[in-house]
């Protein structure tokens, strides 16, 4: 019964979404969508505060905001406040975690398996890949897909194969922690130094370069790898606090 | 029809499929990892709509950490409970 | 289509939220709901035949057309913010078994 | 000094703080202290962050509105951490950045950038509700705050899908200039009221909200009840004065959903066996009381009455789960008489309890008399005598509970209060006196308010 009615409510929930979307005139149907409407095509040409070059890939010096991809463009530079909450979010969620599963009296959770001889020589090889993936995941997400989020997981999942591998291995938590603080408090303060010298928080202070070059944009792939580092060692915590259980 | 939209029906169908499975399996790491091949399936979805990004951040951090976190959550449980 | 397929996902998400009384599908269900909503996001951002908003040595200049990048960067916020409650949700799932020994709210014989 | 700071100081306290956790609470405390004191020295302004113009970057908004909130949650939220900060000690990086949070959600201009601050206040309250140690009612929480900003975020991308902006004021702006009809809205906006709804606790979506403060401790009480709901409370009159454009079939729905909320909640306060469950339930019905007043346009007043819930909420809950943290129990019954062996916490629970049930010589009287003045020239006769009928049921259940914790046949309980709390809760109670008896600045404050309360952050 009370399924039934949950049904209903979501059925009812659905058929207004339906009837709302379908017979509107301002909401754009699927694949139909007119960018140069929205504020976005200002963040595609790159010139939100005025400038209506041409953006050439490869030709474009000094744009406003200097990434290739444009959605590193949004994330990290014009909407980097965003960003900012986004890792606090993280930061915060990791802290819980390890109040909620974090203790003295806390052992590693035991795998039922013994890692074997082939696992433990092939997850060592494949960490040193990964590892090598995030960070060029992070370093280059101004330029390709990707960028500090991904990468930094990706960090901390090459941890996770030491994890695996290795049945007595703990993350040694008192360096990742210094690593979170200064990472995070560098981000801060790169904003805080761009309002004191720019006047607003946040604000790019470096040259932006060609589009396109891995020495580009600025401050945004600076703000990528403490992102990543960030990210990386905040999920290594989380991870860790996750395999344990109690015990002696 | 063209290829693309054939894959996206399937695409659709397969995503509202593995959501209803996931929730209505009987046991529990049966729904992760139903959950798990929903997240993977939502990746390609992704790249359908052109956007690669969100795609790997998808892939990286939906399918994989979420996954994982799931799956020790429910191993530091199993002793204790054989249904799981 | 995939569209729609999103909004299904948001319902199936909400019933699952409604219906279920086990907290690892709970957060199951919330899961759901987040990849619902967020193919929901990168969909009203989408352009038929448009491109990746990325400029490569092929896709060179701006007067292409590009997809909405702005959902598609909000989306990228959105899923991070998601696995961070998801993280906790499942550390009070822990904390949770530890109390009461079981997932099913209705084995816990309290409020 | 610009505002950004009172956002982006505690960021970065808390980042530091996890290396010192001895020093992790005074840092709190100062930090708490400092955002109090630098809100006297920030300008009204508009702060576009990274340096783009308002509708493609972020932006902050201090203007009058704002600035109030800033002050009410900030000073309240000073006053929780100094009583407690040392006993929580534990909490200090996640109080810090709850207070940034907070901060942020009272100045954001952007809708998206006010979900992202909504999970971080959201994630931060959970984690401080965990020292209820009831995991469970911390996961219902959790799983309503999250299911909250979805909705929210649901209906934020549809209107993006129509107006294609995330900004504020030019959202509001686009709807006022596109001539779309107010139905083509009611959707997406009952999507973002449902959302804010949960986090507001507005009946029926807020299952969580027993189970969180019917064991509420000393921190989690008046945290959730009187900071988090101020904060939310204004953030939802901004945005129902702002951007709502209301359609008939949208104001009936929300309607009957506050007055029902009111009824209901003041129903289950007169029926509560337990000096929280009051608390609980009356804020309830206080909260779907703001909103309808923001709903009907009575902006200034539904302000004044969120400060009026702010500090009454905040020294009764105190009170209320000091004693439970003592005696263990709450109910009624057990602790009947307790006032006279605490004649000043008696005082100060007593004059809360009477400013929010509206009696003369409060301040809640004055915000509550004219409130009816604005309705009846609105001609809003039918929610004026709901809010009469239900003015009489709260004097008469706050006059019983008051009666019973001032009188008793029985052996009066004894309760240690702190002396800094003791100090904290009479002055309080002694501003509430004073600004129900020296009306003038209040009204003018309500003048402020009502000509700033929507955004024009920096779009023409």
């Amino acid at each position: 019964m009370k399924n039934f009615l949950a049904l209903l409510l979501t059925l009812f929930l659905g058929f207004l979404i339906v009837a709302t979307l379908g017979n509107n005139n301002f909401f754009p149907a699927y694949g139909d969508v007119d960018v140069t409407t929205r504020v976005s095509q200002k963040y595609i040409d790159r010139n939100v505060n005025g400038g209506s070059e041409e953006v050439i890939y490869g030709q474009a010096t000094n744009l406003e905001s200097g990434p290739a991809n444009t959605i590193t463009a949004i994330v990290a530079d014009y909407r980097s406040f965003d960003t900012l909450g986004e890792v606090t979010v993280l930061f915060v969620s990791s802290l819980g975690v390890a109040l909620l599963l974090g203790g003295a009296k806390q052992k590693r959770l035991e795998l039922n398996f013994k890692p074997n001889f082939m696992l433990k020589v092939g997850s060592r090889a494949l960490f040193g890949i990964i590892l090598m993936t995030g960070v060029y995941i992070a370093i280059h997400g101004h330029l390709t897909p990707g960028g500090g989020f991904p990468g930094g997981t990706m960090i901390a999942s090459s941890v996770l194969l030491l994890y695996l591998a290795d049945d007595e291995f703990r993350a040694k938590l008192k360096g990742f922690k210094m690593l979170e603080s200064a990472a995070g408090s560098a981000y801060v303060l790169i904003g805080l130094a761009g309002l004191i010298f720019g006047g607003y928080f946040l604000v790019n202070l470096l040259d932006n370069g060609v589009l396109g070059n891995l020495l580009s944009a600025g401050m945004i792939p600076i703000i990528y790898v403490l992102i990543g580092l960030k990210v990386g060692s905040e999920i290594s915590g989380i991870i860790d606090n996750f395999l344990t259980e109690e015990g002696v | 029809m063209t290829l693309i939209s054939i894959i996206e029906i399937v695409v659709s169908v397969l995503l509202i499929v593995l959501a209803f499975l996931a929730i209505n399996s009987k046991t529990l790491i049966k729904s992760v990892m139903f959950l798990s091949s929903l997240s993977m399936l939502a990746v390609i979805a992704f790249v359908l709509m052109k956007s690669p990004d969100v795609a790997i951040t998808e892939a990286v951090i939906g399918s994989g950490l979420v996954t994982s976190l799931f799956v020790f959550t429910l191993l530091a449980v199993r002793k204790a409970d054989k249904k799981i | 289509m995939l569209q729609y397929a999103a909004i299904v996902l948001i319902m199936l998400g909400l019933y699952g939220l409604l219906t279920q009384r086990n907290i690892i599908k709970i957060i199951i269900s919330l899961n759901i709901l987040e990849i619902g909503l967020n193919l929901f996001i990168v969909s009203v951002g989408f352009v038929t035949d448009g491109l990746a908003p990325i400029f490569t040595s092929i896709n060179n200049s701006n007067h292409l057309l590009f997809v909405d990048p702005l959902p598609q960067a909000l989306v990228l916020t959105a899923i991070v913010i998601g696995v961070g409650t998801t993280a906790l949700g499942l550390a009070l799932a822990k904390k949770i078994y530890q109390k009461y020994g079981t997932f099913e709210i209705d084995e816990m014989g309290e409020e | 000094m610009s505002a950004i700071l009172l956002i982006v100081v505690p960021l970065l306290a808390a980042f530091v703080s996890i290396l010192f956790k001895k020093a992790s609470s005074y840092i709190l405390l100062i930090v708490s202290f400092a955002s109090v004191v630098t809100l006297n020295y920030v300008p009204l302004e508009v702060i576009n962050i990274g340096g783009f113009t308002a509708p493609y970057g972020i932006n902050l908004v201090l203007d009058n509105y704002s600035l109030i909130g800033l002050y009410i949650v900030d000073s309240m939220f000073f006053l929780v951490i100094a009583l407690n900060c040392i006993k929580f000690k534990k909490l200090s990086t996640i109080l810090l950045v709850s207070l940034a949070g907070l901060n942020g959600l009272l100045l954001t201009g952007d809708l998206f950038n006010l979900f992202v601050f909504l999970e971080v206040s959201g994630i931060a309250a959970y984690l401080i509700t965990t020292t209820n140690k009831k995991p469970l009612a911390t996961f219902n929480y959790l799983v309503a705050g999250t299911v909250g900003s979805s909705l929210y975020l649901f209906g934020l991308i549809i209107l993006y899908g129509m107006f294609g902006t995330l900004n504020m004021a030019d959202m509001a702006n686009e709807i006022a200039i596109s001539g779309v009809s107010a139905n083509a809205l009611a959707f997406p906006f009952l999507l973002m009221f449902i959302g804010l709804g949960v986090e507001a606790k507005l009946l029926p979506f807020n299952s969580w909200a027993k189970g969180i403060l019917l064991s509420a401790n000393k921190l989690t009480g008046p945290m959730i009840a009187s900071v988090y709901a101020g904060a939310t409370l204004f953030v939802f009159g901004r945005i129902l004065t702002t951007l709502f454009i209301y359609s008939d079939q949208l104001v009936l729905v929300l309607s009957v959903i506050l007055i029902v909320g009111i009824i209901a909640g003041e129903t289950m306060a007169f029926s509560s066996k337990k000096i929280r469950g009051v608390l609980l339930y009356s804020s309830i019905a206080q909260a779907s009381l703001i909103v309808m007043l923001f709903v009907l346009g009575i902006t200034g007043w539904a302000t004044m009455m969120i400060i009026v819930n702010i500090v009454s909420k905040f020294i009764m809950f105190s009170i209320a789960s000091h004693t439970n943290d003592v005696l263990g129990t709450d109910e009624i019954e057990d602790v009947q008489g307790m006032f006279l062996n605490n004649k000043t916490i008696g005082v100060a629970f007593t004059v809360a309890a009477l400013n929010i049930s509206g009696l003369p010589l409060f301040f809640g009287f004055i915000v509550k008399m004219n409130m009816l003045t604005d309705l009846f020239a609105k001609d809003g006769y039918f929610l004026a005598a709901v809010i009469l009928i239900t003015s009489v049921i709260e004097g008469i259940y706050y006059m019983r509970l008051i009666l019973k914790l001032w009188f008793t046949d029985k052996i009066a309980p004894k309760i240690k209060f702190e002396f800094s709390f003791q100090y904290v809760v009479t002055i309080l109670a002694v501003l509430l006196i004073v600004f129900g008896l020296y009306a003038s600045p209040v009204i003018a404050l309500n003048d402020e308010v009502e000509d700033t309360i929507v955004y024009e952050g920096g779009i023409q």
